[in-house]
């Protein structure tokens, strides 16, 4: 009866959507990147600290559901200390992965499994992409 | 006239024997889309098996038919609306395109600087993204009707609803988010009382409520096919022939004119210059039937019964901790919409859940953007009643938001 | 891909078990709109009855089927013309609708004074008129290119059939009175040189040709559902990516945006931007499954029993005495319509005692008064072509014309 | 089989589409009026010469299908030497009656029953009343 939404909403989602992590907004930003989901409405804003070419700190806050809290949450550990640019890489393999592509997870996503009952809900797909999308339109700030 | 119950109803709709997760749908969504009776069905099969044709300037006998029957659902929907003549219903794909032939074809070629459209805020995107685009395209300026607390066009406001500058009053009818009626009646009164027209978006009302454009006295009115219980991709105009008559066509093609060189054209009589290219026969054909389905009903019984309705779930939901409703308190002073938020979920996820017992609800901004912004939300629940739905789906309901509540009350 | 006869073709359309005045039709009208096989009947019933909903922004489980369902036929109308992405895609009641959408959004804020559209002697009404408006609203002027005495661009006029003032050409694939196929891929390829645009008519090309838009290279191309054995209402228009992306939406209202406030608004990307208001979901999926009828034939098959029948249909006609053939000599050169006219009676005449035995043709000018007026004709009698032809149809079209014959040789 | 097509193409009908009567233009009217039917294109003049407030002189010049041409011709011979006023009532009632209305045909526009067969072709009823609608239109000429 209830197994969709149940499967949808298991404890490590629920857990994250109560509890996100990295969801504080960075004080000295290097980049900064704003992501929209036109049909619900959800607004996210990520910001980033930079040592080089690694994302050292992250900070993300989300209006929105729980998947798309949840979502950028586990992503925001995901990323943390690895390469923009191979952030950006794992973004776009995550993306083909929701959208059902025979593409496997690739490891480095291991935490965001749970997620993957959400392939099942396509009008709730783009929640889980939201926090990546924002990820790869991250542009640097000018100094000012 | 018969009036059966909402039991008797559903067996009309084929999509009720579908089953959801095991279970007979809950279908609230009716604001959204209506589901269709087996009349609009067959009217469809009907149509595309036995008298498929083009219509107008054909001689033979299917394009004969066809046009016959297209023109007798021009005037099933003038009966509809008590429309003076059928010559005032010009059919559109929907109440969208409606809104924009009229923003286009009346208002962009009419209005100037310090003209003002006034609209409400609880207008949905179709009847307010028309209106800023002609005050981009012209210079006019918009002017917006608040709400009080309960989600209807506040006192204070109703009464300066209008001012000399108004050159046009566009009101929804009845609100697809709070379910408000709006008294369209005075609004009319007041804007004829300053020279203004009046167009009124009826896609949330003919659903629910007699709508009668002599009485009313509005300018122009529009509403859908799919909210009525008929097919998609069809929708009503109606306009009084005096201004159609003067409006210039805003998209030209063939079957609307009368005359073409290779320099220009003359057009043919309203309501025919308004449809270029082949009509949505069949369409039109089924929207008939689905308006001879919903008046096959005796109106007032329904309308009763939907108060009824609409009183308990307010009552059912009222009842929930952390749950608020919008709207007006008192189910006469609504029709249809019934939307809410639960504290702490996010109107998709409840949407979601409920989907997982078998309740259709929608969650989202439900195109109405500046609503959500006036009532400081960034998306609510709606639940949305249809003539087939009873207090047991109601009942689904509640029983679907415990389950919402029971998920996301672990902490 | 599988090649009946078209005795077993007609067994799929159930409009064919009516019989007209005791005889089952043959019914030569296909150009104004083509019979729906049972399958597309069956795909408008199927979602009613199982699929409804609304599309986009539902979460319930209807409203994600249809908007899969919907996203789907997108995708299948792509893979039918062959476009890059289903986001080239544009879905809209017909291709007067999409030819509308392409004058107003793209053409009227870019062409000025001094700027020349290009069309045919032989367009459409549909793909004359919105550039009529929009000559009208910008100042640009039309061209036309004329024709030779077999109803084809005449050869001089090809080679100088654009110019450098040249912004957009606008012609028709196939025409829908003479038949004419026109070289769209050589004029595309000279208004490329100059860099005008280019938007192909394909309302006719698309029943009866393969249409690649990327072989032709053209920026925009419209066709209609109902021509192509799909229902009304529905219709699509590609478009380049680079094009629809940049280009300002017509039409606004629910479904189109991002962000709304009450002052403006952010449109979604395309082909999105373009669908305001609830879109026709039956319409699309209907649409596919006519597409999946069409492409379940072996094409060049088709066309080579087309070609057969064309010229059948030539020679019986062009040994009339009294009777004009209009259009290419060469069946290879032409496809669907077959245009004629009898001497001393009007085509209305001809076509309505061809009706009276039960064989459907179309009598007027056919949306195309500039062609009537080169031709100096007032109107023409038209059969056209569907895959459910034979030469029984045109055995039978003969003996109509000669009871018209008989009734016209009285003095 | 063919019935429907005979009963409208009868002999009388093909007769004054062959030989309309008054089919002359006038040449100086004091009365004129085109109409044309859009769905069909046929084109109709009519000029008058008038004796007060009756026609005196009629001149109708059809381009169009032979229902058209003999319905003019008929209307011609029916009108000529009554009041136009009058004639412009019996239009009106003649349109009435073709487009199915429960009145019968005025006794004086008798010799245009085998127009009636065209009830049956809602689509050719306009080409029965293109004389008329001119008649109803006929506008009078200012003297240059
Ligand atoms: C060549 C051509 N272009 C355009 C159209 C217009 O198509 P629609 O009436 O479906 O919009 C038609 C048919 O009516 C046509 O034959
Ligand atoms: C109040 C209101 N106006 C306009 C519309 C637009 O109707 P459609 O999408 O059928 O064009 C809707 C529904 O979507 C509505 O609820």
């Amino acid at each position: 009866m209830t197994e969709d939404a149940d499967t949808l909403y298991r404890e490590v989602i629920l857990e994250h959507a109560r509890h996100p992590r990295n969801a504080a907004p960075l004080e000295h930003p290097h980049r900064r990147a704003r992501a929209v989901n036109p049909l619900c409405g959800d607004e996210l804003e990520l910001t980033l600290t930079m040592d080089g070419e690694a994302i050292r700190e992250i900070g993300i806050q989300v209006r929105g559901c729980a998947i798309a809290q949840a979502a950028a949450s586990l992503m925001s550990k995901a990323v943390k200390g690895i390469a923009l640019s191979e952030a950006q890489a794992l973004g776009r393999a995550f993306a083909d992965h929701m959208h059902g592509d025979e593409t496997s997870l690739p490891a480095e996503l291991d935490g965001l499994r749970p997620l993957e009952a959400v392939k099942q809900h396509r009008s709730r797909i783009n929640c889980t992409l939201l926090a990546w999308q924002a990820l790869g339109e991250a542009a640097p700030l000018v100094e000012k | 006239m018969s009036f059966p119950s909402p039991e008797t109803i559903r067996a009309d709709f084929p999509i009720f024997r579908r089953e959801f997760h095991g279970r007979p749908l809950a279908y609230l969504d009716n604001a959204a889309t209506t589901q269709k009776p087996r009349a609009v069905i067959e009217a469809l099969v009907d149509f595309y098996e036995h008298h498929n044709a083009n219509t107008h300037s054909g001689v033979h006998t299917l394009s004969e038919e066809a046009t016959e029957l297209y023109e007798e659902a021009r005037g099933r929907a003038a009966r509809f609306l008590n429309a003076p003549s059928p010559r005032c219903i010009v059919f559109t794909s929907g109440t969208t395109a409606a809104i924009n032939l009229v923003a286009q074809s009346w208002a962009r070629p009419r209005l100037q600087p310090g003209d003002e459209i006034v609209l409400t805020a609880m207008e949905h995107h179709s009847n307010l993204l028309p209106w800023q685009q002609v005050a981009r395209e012209t210079g006019a300026s918009l002017r917006y009707l608040e709400l009080d607390g309960e989600g209807r066009l506040a006192t204070e406001h109703m009464e300066k609803a209008v001012t000399e500058a108004t050159r046009l009053l566009a009101v929804t009818h009845v609100s697809n988010v709070l379910g408000t009626i709006n008294p369209v009646e005075r609004l009319v009164r007041q804007a004829r009382a300053v020279g203004a027209l009046t167009i009124v978006d009826a896609a949330q009302s003919t659903p629910h409520l007699p709508v009668d454009v002599q009485a009313l006295d509005c300018d122009f009115l529009a509403f859908s096919g799919h909210k009525v219980y008929g097919p998609m991709g069809i929708g009503v105009l109606y306009g009084k022939s005096e201004h159609l008559d003067a409006m210039e066509p805003h998209a030209s093609g063939g079957g609307m004119v009368l005359r073409v060189e290779r320099d220009g054209a003359d057009w043919m009589e309203a309501p025919w210059r308004f449809e270029a290219g082949t009509p949505n026969v069949a369409g039109a054909v089924a929207l008939a039937a689905a308006l001879d389905y919903l008046q096959g009903f005796d109106g007032e019984a329904l309308r009763g019964q939907e108060i009824a309705l609409t009183g308990y779930a307010l009552e059912r939901l009222g009842e929930r901790s952390g749950l608020r409703l919008y709207g007006p308190s008192d189910p006469a002073q609504r029709a249809g919409a019934i939307p809410f938020s639960v504290e702490g979920v996010h109107p998709h996820d409840v949407a979601e859940i409920l989907d997982g017992q078998s309740v259709a609800v929608r969650g989202g901004h439900h195109c109405c953007q500046p609503l959500m912004a006036h009532l400081g939300v960034p998306a609510l629940v709606r639940a949305s009643l249809g003539l087939y739905n009873d207090t047991n789906d109601i009942d689904r309901l509640a029983e679907g938001l415990e389950r919402v509540a029971g998920i996301f009350r672990h902490d």
